[in-house]
């Protein structure tokens, strides 16, 4: 059996039963430092090999999906949720973003079952992190006075925020160096990986099973969104995969990725651009719900999904 | 030049503890409020909001001290309580302390 | 609905600085005792018991501070005392400052 | 030469001359936390590849095992070392539970010298960690009213600890993963543990420098018990492993785990459980004396035990 | 043997800020000054030297806090002063405090 | 493309945009540990390999290098600088002193590039990082009653500081241990070498930028020095290179190790023992010039001189 979600289920176990188990605050910087760079030279080095330029309409689509699940999420959260709109935003921009770490799970799951895929994917991985989260934030500002909104901090808080400046920051490097240069990298960056990947699950089941008391009070609109709305962010992801043309694998990379939630990137940046927002709400669905679902549950079914829609 | 004494004369200290989120406005509106200067430290707690352990990224808290006079403390607390105490997790104190070169914590107005 | 005023009212501020392996009892304790709220940080220290230089698990210290009104302070103070002093490194004192909203830390009986 | 301890004497000199090199705390705690997962790992893919039920008896004698030295240590800390009762049953919980640093060395010594061992090992190694603290414990409690004693605290603090938990939580992922499961995760938990593990003698050999001063007041008993005890420990272990069947290399990791003195689990076990014991001189004993014992003198000195005992 | 009382008795509490680089030897110099303890924790800031923001290893700055007897305060304080204001980072400050056991911090002279 | 200097461009420019990527001061720690320890470990295996009574003459004409870049520095930065005594000897002593990363990054440029060099330099780099410093030291205390110098002081944060401890201490280890003790440990210390290197690079590029405001007030002259310094420090350690009968490649590295400038052992002894001397200053030169000038553009240069001198 896979290793990677038994770490989770070890974490979130050991949190459960108090447990004095706890990965100290700057080994979690480390890790995310560490994930957020490898994913980001991995999809750089795979673009060096390709044309980049070809890969622009994909990618454009790819933007265009980023902004649309918000735009979907809103109004439910607001309407069918009774959400006030600041909150609604914020979590219709969780579930536009990307879970970084998800889509490493979903890579895992395609490797271990000799499934191909682009390898050119962490690209849209970067792409995704992005549109989200700007539009949840412009969701949330669009009640008040757009000339009051300090659309510079704002942008400042999405574009160089740390997730994103490691992701990319790695995409280009690797791009640039190509893998000839990154071969001497190897050892800490590729082979280390899963390993890494393992231990951030360890602490992410720690994080969610402490966040998991919050599930009392939030009401079970939040925990059928957070089951639903991946499902139905996963379908979106599958119709776009097939309308660009990815394989089987590639697609349902970006169906884990449109399902994903994100919870390090949106939770800073929302903390910042929307303050009206409880933070304790989003969280709760994208790491306590949405996270280990797609992760334990969601991929297979999302494959399901994927071969049923590729026909194979 | 400053002037020096010999025996610690008093002066005022805020310390404000809130989400590590907020470290680098905080810290410029301090200093736009007239402090000369603060110190931060990484915590983890308690409060209304709940338990922040300080386990992961968004659940990170600090702590800010800031030695000033009178005037600042009281521009500094009312800063914070405006922006800050509807929408985050934070609690603000004030003391009485001393220090040896109190013209080095007063904003020159 | 708490009570704001705009100039700082008294209350008792206990800092409490131990091992770190009682951390957690020490914070339920003090919760149940009626403080609203705790902060912590790691430290590193010397005292009556030796250096604890924090360079292992089994060395490390931990600084608790809370925010709350007076008789709450006094239980806190006199709980650490009868459960700890005897056999844990530990010092703990008071201070006097200023909070803008006093409601916030003071235990309802 | 090995390097191994070679980390420790660099670690115990730096710190002996007053140097300013320290390890990080949390980088302490990631080392710790890697260890335990590592063994707990290695240990349960091992465990996957035997008939667990088969290793039942022999599991019950380990435990047995770990009961019998804190019982053995009691008196003679009590009676012979006049030492109080509280301080007496931390002491000899301490020498009942194990190193997880020493069992490492005395593996990487077979190892290099080609011997082989029952791979599964590490199981015995989760399963001594606790007993010896738990009857620790109980030597303290005896004297004091059993029924105000706090034992859903006790128990809790001794298998819900943190080594217990990554040990044990370990040796289960690897059990279920199995060899397969594992292989993407050995570039970090298995190629790297050696590495790793030269960086936690070093800190070992800082940690044990700082509190070499407590020697001067802790009084020769202590010191010859830390000596002594290791040795009647070994030589306890040695007819165990006998009995139980074990080869010569399983053998001498058995004798040296019961030589073993525990210094992360134990102290903060005890420290909630004995709060009465000054933790000063259990961690003078295990870490101080016994601790470079074993790794410098003890495990070939154990080695020509279980040799001759094995008629080899 | 210590007096202990139930009631808080007046300490002084002495908090030095400054760079990392100082930590052993302000320890050593403030417990020959007549300290019994003192208790460290990491920092970061900005004041008149700039920022420091504990980047990296030069960078880094540090809090210790003594409780002890008026006097002792003094020449902490002083010494201080003496030593470092001119050439390091550093801030200082004194606060009157309460605690338990006030014998455990008064310098026997 | 060579990816490490990508990694310190990355920071560099990450900090300047305000991002709030930072790494985690412990892991700075972390990472330095490591690099210090690697190096000294790398250069005790090839000294084990070597006659090393044989390369005595050679170090000591090493020790004599790094006494005499200081004394060629310090008037220049005196007399022409207008510097006070203090901080021109305090920058004297970072430039007497050298760079690990830069040597790192100078190892690397060699490899890439299939250039053969003498296995033992670390040997020479661990020689290079004192002298350096203790010249400065003694320049900035000629002015003042020399009776007065706390000596055991300086000497203990010369000797003891942590730098020289990992560095010395990783290089009798790896004497000791040789070729064949080492080989367990290389997964970590060896194959992950470049990638650690990388992580530093990233840091120092955060770093660097975060002091670059300092340029400003800092003057048209230290920025000149900054520069030309560590030329002439190059074609110094090049002509020592020749006469110690070093192949191209070892010129290179000599020549780079006295080109670079220390900015982690010497700030920390110069703050100590020259506490008049501004350490901004010599920060800013060290390592927000000096540094990047060396690795993007230096080390290309000192390998033309190199070739030049060897007449290849
Ligand atoms: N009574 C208190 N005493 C000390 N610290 C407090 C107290 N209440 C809250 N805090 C700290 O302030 C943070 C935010 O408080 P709150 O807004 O009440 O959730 C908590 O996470 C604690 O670190
Ligand atoms: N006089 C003091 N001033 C500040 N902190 C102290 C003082 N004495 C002790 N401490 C702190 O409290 C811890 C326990 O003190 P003790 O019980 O005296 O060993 C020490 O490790 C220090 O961190
Ligand atoms: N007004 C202030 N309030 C609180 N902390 C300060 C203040 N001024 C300086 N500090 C702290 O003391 C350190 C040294 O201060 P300075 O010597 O003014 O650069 C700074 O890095 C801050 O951590
Ligand atoms: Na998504
Ligand atoms: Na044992
Ligand atoms: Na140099």
């Amino acid at each position: 059996m896979d290793a990677i979600p038994l770490f989770f289920v070890l974490g979130f176990v050991a949190r459960l039963a108090r447990s004095d188990l706890k990965i100290p605050g700057q080994l979690y910087e480390a890790l995310s430092i560490y994930l957020l760079l490898a994913i980001g030279l991995k999809g750089g080095m795979e673009l060096a090999k390709q044309d980049a330029l070809a890969l622009l309409p994909q990618a454009m689509s790819v933007l265009v999906l980023g902004a649309i699940i918000p735009l979907i999420a809103f109004p439910v959260l607001h309407k069918l949720g009774k959400l006030d709109r600041f909150n609604a935003a914020a979590i219709a921009g969780h579930y536009g973003s990307v879970s970084v770490v998800t889509f490493a799970v979903a890579v895992d799951y395609l490797i271990a079952r000799g499934i191909a895929y682009e390898a050119y994917m962490p690209l849209f991985l970067v792409l995704l992190e992005m549109p989200g989260i700007a539009v949840g934030i412009l969701l949330a500002k669009m009640g008040s006075d757009l000339r009051k909104v300090r659309w510079g901090v704002l942008s400042h808080e999405i574009f160089l925020g740390k997730s994103m400046v490691l992701l990319a920051g790695g995409l280009i490097i690797g791009w640039i160096a190509g893998p000839a240069g990154l071969e001497p990298l190897e050892p800490l960056f590729f082979d280390l990986f899963k390993g890494v990947l393992c231990l951030f699950l360890l602490e992410m089941g720690l994080v969610a099973a402490s966040q998991a008391s919050a599930l009392r009070t939030s009401g079970v609109f939040l925990v059928v969104f957070a089951v639903v709305m991946p499902i139905v962010s996963a379908l979106i992801g599958t119709v776009a995969g097939l309308l660009i043309g990815l394989s089987p694998g590639g697609t349902l990379l970006l169906a884990t990725l449109a399902a994903s939630a994100s919870y390090i990137a949106a939770p800073a940046a929302m903390r910042i651009a929307i303050p009206e927002a409880n933070p304790g709400i989003s969280i709760t669905a994208a790491l306590v719900v949405t996270f280990p679902f797609n992760i334990l549950l969601g991929i297979p079914l999302y494959d399901m999904i994927v071969r049923f829609a590729h026909g194979s | 030049m400053e002037a020096e004494t010999h025996t610690p004369q008093p002066c005022k200290l805020v310390v404000i503890i809130s989400e590590a989120a907020i470290e680098q406005s905080l810290a410029d509106e301090v200093m736009q409020l007239g402090a000369h200067g603060y110190t931060v430290s990484d915590v983890r707690g308690q409060g209304r909001h709940g338990a922040r352990s300080a386990l992961w990224g968004a659940d990170r808290s600090i702590r800010m001290e800031i030695l000033c006079d009178e005037e600042t403390s009281l521009a500094i607390l009312q800063h914070a309580e405006k922006t800050y105490f509807r929408h985050y997790a934070m609690v603000a104190y004030v003391a009485d302390v001393g220090v040896l070169r109190p013209a080095k914590f007063k904003h020159q107005r």
